[in-house]
């Protein structure tokens, strides 16, 4: 936009901020129990550290239980309505690019009403950071079905057992181009704020995807995978250069049989490293491999799938209005009103 | 239509008119379009007042020839101030058998009509569903006509051109326009100034043959025996200042550039294509040099939302579309109700229902506009009476918007999007500067406390050390605006976001009344049927008929003395593209017998048919 | 409130009286719903008239002992005919600090406030924001309290019962349920019935420990001094039959499902969940024996158009949402005005605009229901009165959508959608069958050839050989229904549809008018507000004032009388719960200086506000 | 739904269709030499050969140039609204799923406004054909671009060029689980009616890119990679079992290199058929491969990317209908109104 853009001046040295400078005076409203506050709390904690001031955050939400996260930070935020936090947002960051621009959502708000919106706002590299609390479940609504519950589950609107496949976030968020895609554990707090980290840094469309259990519809929907004692043997973290291992022990890793991943006991069978996938966060293909496995056969992968850089939406904008601005000059109101074929009378 | 006969030249009469209307017909892929508005440029250079109104398919290209795929555009020019293209052709061109058919109940008798007879052949006529040629059978005894062999007499002149015969063929509608140049006396300048712009750089060659047509039409009906009279329309006496011809939608667009440059907010146009809108679109997209960010957005809900976004964050937020789009955005434009940010929103009507009639005009959103959404969701609604109006009510728009913090609606419609008229360009210093505030100091900075004189809350935008603060759907608290679910808060901010709505009234000039004093009729219309209705009242005057006439630019809030107005009258009658939507606010509000002319046919009023209708209801009365 | 005094029992005095009205509050916790419902259950087995008005936070579990977190449920039931859960309780059970703070205000002097001490702990308070405890600082001094350590108490009682401490501490509530039923004289055998059918299978030391609880309440309240009164609620003189309670959106789906077995169509309910709407899917979803199929679509748009496609498939396509759903769904509601196909489009309506009060009522939908589209769109729009007419209404919904081939909108609201009453239940014999008809002949098929009397178009479901045909969005062609574009078509297609809705009219009954014949006042209204308004009418009568009376359940088209009833009254009002929508239909449609009566406050009228209201409005006449 | 549903029985015996009985008689709008009158003419054929009586096709649209198509199918046609042709055959085949449905959609109509409809109903497998007429541009709406427009691209909409990653429509329907997924080009006839065959044959979600030329606004779009001199050098023919080869002398393959593929000449540094990746349609990794390749750097793949046999969303509608039956017996009103706690007033 126009160089007017009426920001006023940053304040010229940040202060030292803590977590309660990011906590703002409302009453938290979720259920005692519910995951939402341990990801709040990462987000609390990660603010802070990362060297931008208070007022350029803005928080955009839709509508769920996930969705009032704006009230509960002090920043900017604002609570939209449902499923369209994406397309408020992609308005937010063209008019504004300098502002740090953060979206919550959950699996119904950004999957099924919203999910066209994530599509678009990932495809065209919208410098937003998405976090999307999926809990397999309308929380908000009390217990309904969500496009990412599973299928023959029984809920409130489908007492004998959903008939639909449901949808793969992250392969999702891949086939629409996101630059930067990862997931996380609400009750994983290192893990998640370290990924929050990256988030912050990465220039672009970032899709997370976070496990986040809902006590009150839809409980212990991800114990199998993350509650503490299955947790090592059932995750894999991804890093990027490094090799799939994963299990206490470290002793566990994941190979390629042509394109189907296999999971191989290192040692045995002669299985070593050097057999194993490397992970690189620029290969969708490998991404997409990745997306496609997890508990019981895998290991659940966390972290960061995909990382790329590429030109924003923002960026792209800003610079053809400089070429444009360029080659035709800073508009002059008062030539294009009298543009055309013009005619004058004495 | 005054005619007087003067002294022939070279052979010919030479009649002077006051106004004519011509009207070109033929396939979507004969250049009706382009011939129409050049001949409109040329005729608004020349200084005559006009108005136009282009036709088209909704077809992109339907089969050529057929009737669905006939294209029109009419233009009436006057040397008086004339309000409307026209009730009815004194002239039509028609290119080919289709184009004939479906215009001609529309020419008087002793119309003129010139055909170009080279697309009269059997397959024209099939695809025409002609059982018989209508330049044989008698259709047209009534009618002056003229049989041109436009096609041949177009290649013979552009022989020496080396292009292909289908592109020599496409140059016919210049010939066609040449013999219209000479009977109206025309100048071809601007016209060859056109086609040195347009194919100038890309393909000289197409100068060329373009030229030889348009001449070789002028030089035909000079030669030609056809043609006994020359006609001219002199100038109309228009005020002094510099012209240029303008449609409704590039108004719109040129408004919106100007309210940003006015009030010094970039522009954010967030926008999902539909007709009769995209131009807007378009338009802005050619202005990233005002700092005008466009966005084309998956859809008319993320068009919507991604303004309240950039509005959110300090632009100058727009989202434009037709009824359709405005059913979508229903729910979000009740969003920007709730957290009152400003907002326009630009809806250039359609024919509906539903998909209805995408490329036909029609004034049927005002009711959508004003209760279109779920709960008490007052905004202000504004609206354009001609092409060149666009302009000023844009910036109307953003005044009103940025200075109440609220959603605005424009509603344009199909007629004006697309018609032009000769437009007094502005300048801009002349246009009314206007200041936005953001707020920027943390002290006693409350989300939701108002301005006193217009109950608007502050703009305070991410970005502003602080001012973090929260906004969203969620019922408000008065002042703090918090989330409250209090019975008697939601009461209160129910009646104050009506309040602050009519608090705009403020800025309403009192509505106008124009014509007789002591007339018993008054009628009242909005939107694109006033230049019809402005020429229908003359017209009942002229013919002995004493009226009144009122036209509103503001639907919401209506002008403070709209009341008193619709009150003085024993008549009260209102004229609308629709079945009775101003109709019913205006007997709700005002309890006065209003009773409506109502038409839905997918186009504007005819002059005479609202002239009847008001001469009628006088006649009623005594 | 009438009060006999008798002779004591057990030491006790023992009172009767004509209509109590209690009120549970307490943390979304502590069970305030389900022990309200079991009082409702009980009091209707009983044999009292009874209306109840359950009222929770938008939070699904706010912060514990929060003012957010207060969840209410009143019940008003009486041995008379009643039509409304009481304005004010005479009895307020408070479980905690919040749940009274918030709620106290609403009883009357001397009213019964009965607490549980065990949470007015410092901790609560501060939770509920008090800086003193309003059972010492003289805030109750007004009223008849009785402290009662409720928590305590029940885990007394539960020792027993090998159950956790939580677990027990959960039980509290039916403590206080039974003293409840102690002092009212209702029996326990429903309550001990329902906690076998609740916990029997799953965990049967839940219903010993429940069962446990509750007559400790009634032994509690029988041997403490604290009470010494008992109180009588003789049953109403109901006209014979089987009954049950039943809540409005329960009452929705049965009439949806028996519409579907009354007329031999497949229902099929698009639907996306929405607050207060959802549980009409979770209701319909829970009978796919009866062939329902529920579709939870991505998003109201797909629930829509999914629930058109099924009725363009032959099943009787029904889409339920609030009034943000309405707005996303009301482009493709146009598409069913156009293609004429059966659609029943529940709205239960909710606070707004925007997100607003999501669990709160309000009945601000109908100029949207009427206007919400784009161009002229008409429809049909009924409403129910109270939960039961649900029920009927839904079945009358169907009956008109397939008989006149059109959109019909159900304006239901948060207030009914939870709202319970006694509902006689009809005998499935009694109903009204109707006849849906399909085309099946291909002989003079034309798929917009009307019917003479409906003007309903042939409903020609694909499957059916020789049929084939093509609909979609465009404008029609009379008759033929093929895309067409012509302007007189559009006209006259327009003004048939808008007949066609009128048509309606031969299937809505007359506007009955209540109350004194003689009455200068008419009281007419819509929707939910019915049992508000008629007892307020019937107060007004009491307090000698004569009003008359006329409830709308058809609001498009109204009643052929409409007009001339409410030509017939000096001062006309409206009682509606929003700023004057019916009131400006009544005013533009028969130029009636009508007065609205309006309140947005999330909740119904109160008996005595109107009954004020009507007198006042009375009074100024003479 | 229920016995009762109203389609009144099929005739005896089929007649005889031949091409000329599928075309209606409306007339045909679109521009000269525009692509959808190659695909109506493939459809048109393809019909008559299917074996299904004509009164059990529907064809259903939203809008768009392509989405005229059902005007010209003497079959049963909706048009309906922008977008949403997806969510309308989904309730047609929920409550008659014995029609056979085909949606005609538009880039613009099917990726853009109706993004999220075609994602739900793909993963829900709700058995329709859907064809995407692919022509990279909005047609109706006079040319601006869409969400298939290439990064930079000049337009209407876009005077200085598109500033957006278009989206791939393959990667996005194998991402929303479609069971069968295909591309062809208008003017392959024999391969679109090829493949219309296999759509009409497969039972669930079925998804095909048709690449449509739009002579108007995007002319020649695909005309690099589909013109009939190049054609058998920058396509490649995807067959169920066997190795990807091609050129016109079937003379070079892919192969894979890890996660990547690479074209290689058979015969060239000893490498044989046997190196290339085979085609199997029930890999989704290999798939997703296949979706990322393309012009200039690899041959354009067409033919069926994915078939897979899976329950679709209105057989699991049945046989949960069915199951609720058994267990709760055919559904009776006077029962279902007396339910709950009832009492008797004599
Ligand atoms: C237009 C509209 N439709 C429906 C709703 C109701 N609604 C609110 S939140 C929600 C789903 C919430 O699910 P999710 O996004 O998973 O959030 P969660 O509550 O699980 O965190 C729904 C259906 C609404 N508020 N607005
Ligand atoms: C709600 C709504 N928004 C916008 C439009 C305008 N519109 C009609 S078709 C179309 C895009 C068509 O593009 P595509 O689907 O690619 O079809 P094509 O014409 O290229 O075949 C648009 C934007 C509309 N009819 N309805
Ligand atoms: S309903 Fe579930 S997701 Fe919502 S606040 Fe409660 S526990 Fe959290
Ligand atoms: S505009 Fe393009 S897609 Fe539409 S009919 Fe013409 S050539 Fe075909
Ligand atoms: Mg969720
Ligand atoms: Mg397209």
């Amino acid at each position: 936009m126009s160089p007017t853009t009426p920001t006023p001046p940053a304040a010229p040295a940040l202060p030292a901020y803590t977590k309660k400078d990011f906590q703002s005076d409302q009453e938290i409203r979720w259920c005692p129990g519910c995951g939402d506050y341990a990801i709040l709390n990462a987000v609390q904690q990660v603010m802070p550290t990362l060297g931008i001031p208070r007022e350029k955050f803005v928080f955009v939400s839709g509508i769920g239980c996930s969705s009032r996260f704006p009230y509960y930070m002090n920043a900017y935020g604002f609570h939209t309505i449902h499923g369209r936090a994406l397309a408020v947002a992609t308005g937010i960051k063209l008019a504004k690019p300098d502002l740090q621009v953060w979206v919550v959502t959950g699996d119904g708000d950004g999957l099924s009403i919203g999910g066209n919106h994530m599509i678009h706002a990932l495809r065209r590299n919208v410098d937003l950071k998405i976090l999307l609390f999926n809990n397999r479940i309308y929380g908000l609504t009390k217990g309904q079905y969500s496009p990412t519950s599973e299928l023959g589950k029984i809920n409130k609107s489908a007492p004998f057992g959903t008939l639909e496949q449901p949808i793969n976030p992250i392969s999702l968020a891949l086939a629409s181009e996101a630059t930067f895609i990862g997931r996380s554990v609400d009750i994983y707090p290192r893990h998640l704020m370290e990924l929050l980290r990256r988030v912050s840094a990465h220039k672009g469309a970032a899709f997370v995807e976070i496990f986040q259990n809902c006590n009150v519809f839809n409980d212990k929907a991800f114990a199998a995978m993350t509650e503490k004692d299955v947790r090592d043997e059932r995750n894999i973290q991804l890093e990027h250069g490094k090799p799939l291992v994963f299990g206490k022990n470290r002793d566990r890793g994941i190979r390629l049989n042509g394109l189907k991943p296999q999971v191989v006991k290192l040692g045995e069978n002669g299985v070593t490293e050097k057999d194993l996938l490397i992970h690189d966060e620029h290969d969708v293909a490998l991404a997409y491999l990745l997306s496609r496995i997890g508990h019981p056969e895998f290991p659940l992968p966390i972290g960061v799938f995909r990382a790329e850089k590429l030109p924003t939406l923002e960026e792209r904008n800003r610079q053809q209005m400089d070429q444009v601005r360029a080659k035709l000059g800073e508009g002059d109101l008062e030539r294009l009103l009298n543009a055309g074929d013009a005619w004058d009378v004495k | 239509m005054t005619t007087e006969t003067q002294s022939a030249v070279a052979g010919r009469l030479r009649e002077v008119l006051d106004c004519v209307t011509i009207r070109f017909a033929g396939d979507s892929g004969d250049g009706i379009q382009i011939t129409g508005q050049q001949f409109t440029t040329t005729t608004a250079i020349f200084g005559n007042d006009l108005a136009t109104f282009p036709d088209f398919p909704a077809e992109i290209r339907a089969p050529a020839g057929t009737l669905a795929g006939v294209s029109g555009f009419q233009i009436q020019f006057s040397n008086r101030d004339i309000h409307t293209p026209g009730d009815r052709p004194d002239v039509l061109v028609a290119f080919n058998p289709a184009a004939l058919m479906a215009n001609i109940k529309d020419v008087p008798p002793n119309g003129v009509v010139i055909v170009n007879t080279d697309s009269f052949g059997e397959v024209d006529l099939r695809k025409a569903q002609c059982t018989s040629n209508p330049l044989e059978d008698g259709t047209l005894s009534a009618y002056n006509v003229f049989k041109v062999p436009i096609t041949q007499l177009t290649l013979k002149a552009l022989e020496p051109v080396p292009i292909s015969h289908k592109e020599k063929e496409r140059c016919k509608n210049f010939f066609a326009l040449g013999v219209l140049y000479w009977l109206y006396n025309r100048p071809m300048e601007p016209t060859l100034k056109w086609f040195q712009q347009k194919f100038g750089k890309k393909d000289p060659k197409l100068v060329e043959a373009n030229t030889l047509a348009l001449k070789a039409g002028v030089g035909y009906a000079e030669a030609t025996e056809l043609f006994r009279s020359q006609y001219d329309v002199p100038p109309a006496a228009y005020a002094p200042g510099r012209y240029r011809n303008v449609m409704g939608n590039e108004a719109l667009a040129l408004g919106l550039v100007a309210a940003g440059k006015l009030c010094g907010l970039p522009v954010f146009y967030g926008s999902y294509p539909i007709t009769p809108a995209s131009d807007v679109l378009h338009e802005l997209s050619r202005h990233k040099n005002f700092g005008v960010t466009t966005f084309q957005a998956e859809d008319e809900i993320a068009a919507v939302t991604a303004a309240i976004g950039a509005s959110y964050a300090g632009a100058l937020g727009v989202t434009g579309t037709s009824g359709p789009g405005v059913a979508l955005k229903s729910e979000a434009i009740n969003l920007a109700v709730m957290v009152e940010l400003p907002l326009i929103i630009c809806d250039v009507q359609r024919g509906g229902p539903s998909t209805g009639l995408p490329t036909k005009t029609e004034q049927a959103d005002l009711l959508q506009a004003l209760f279109g959404r779920n709960s008490e969701s007052p905004v202000c609604v504004l609206a354009p009476a001609t092409p060149s109006d666009c302009f000023h009510i844009a910036i109307e728009a953003a005044r009103i918007a940025t200075k109440y913090m609220c959603p605005v609606f424009i509603l344009s419609d199909g007629y004006l999007a697309n018609g032009a008229e000769p437009w007094r360009i502005p300048k801009v210093a002349d246009l009314p500067r206007f200041e936005v505030k953001f707020r920027t100091t943390p002290d006693c900075f409350y989300p939701y406390l108002r301005d006193e004189r217009t109950l608007a809350r502050p703009w305070a935008t991410p970005g502003t050390p602080g001012l973090e603060h929260r906004i969203g759907g969620l019922e408000k608290s008065h002042i703090h605006g918090n989330v409250n679910y209090d019975a008697e808060n939601h009461d209160f901010m129910c009646r104050l976001r009506a309040a602050k709505i009519q608090r705009i009234v403020q800025d309403v000039p009192d509505l106008e009344v124009n014509g007789d004093e002591d007339a018993d009729v008054l009628v009242i219309g909005w939107g694109s049927p006033y230049g019809s209705i402005m020429a229908a009242c003359q017209e009942a005057r002229r013919k002995g008929t004493k009226v009144a006439q009122a036209h509103l630019r503001y639907l919401n809030p209506l002008p403070a003395n709209t009341g008193k107005v619709v009150a003085r009258y024993k008549k009260v009658l209102v004229p609308e593209l629709n079945l009775g939507q101003l109709l019913m606010v205006l007997r709700s509000k005002y309890l006065v017998p209003a009773r409506g002319l109502n038409k839905v046919q997918g186009k504007p009023f005819k002059v005479s048919e609202l002239a009847d209708a008001i001469m009628q209801e006088a006649k009623n009365l005594s």
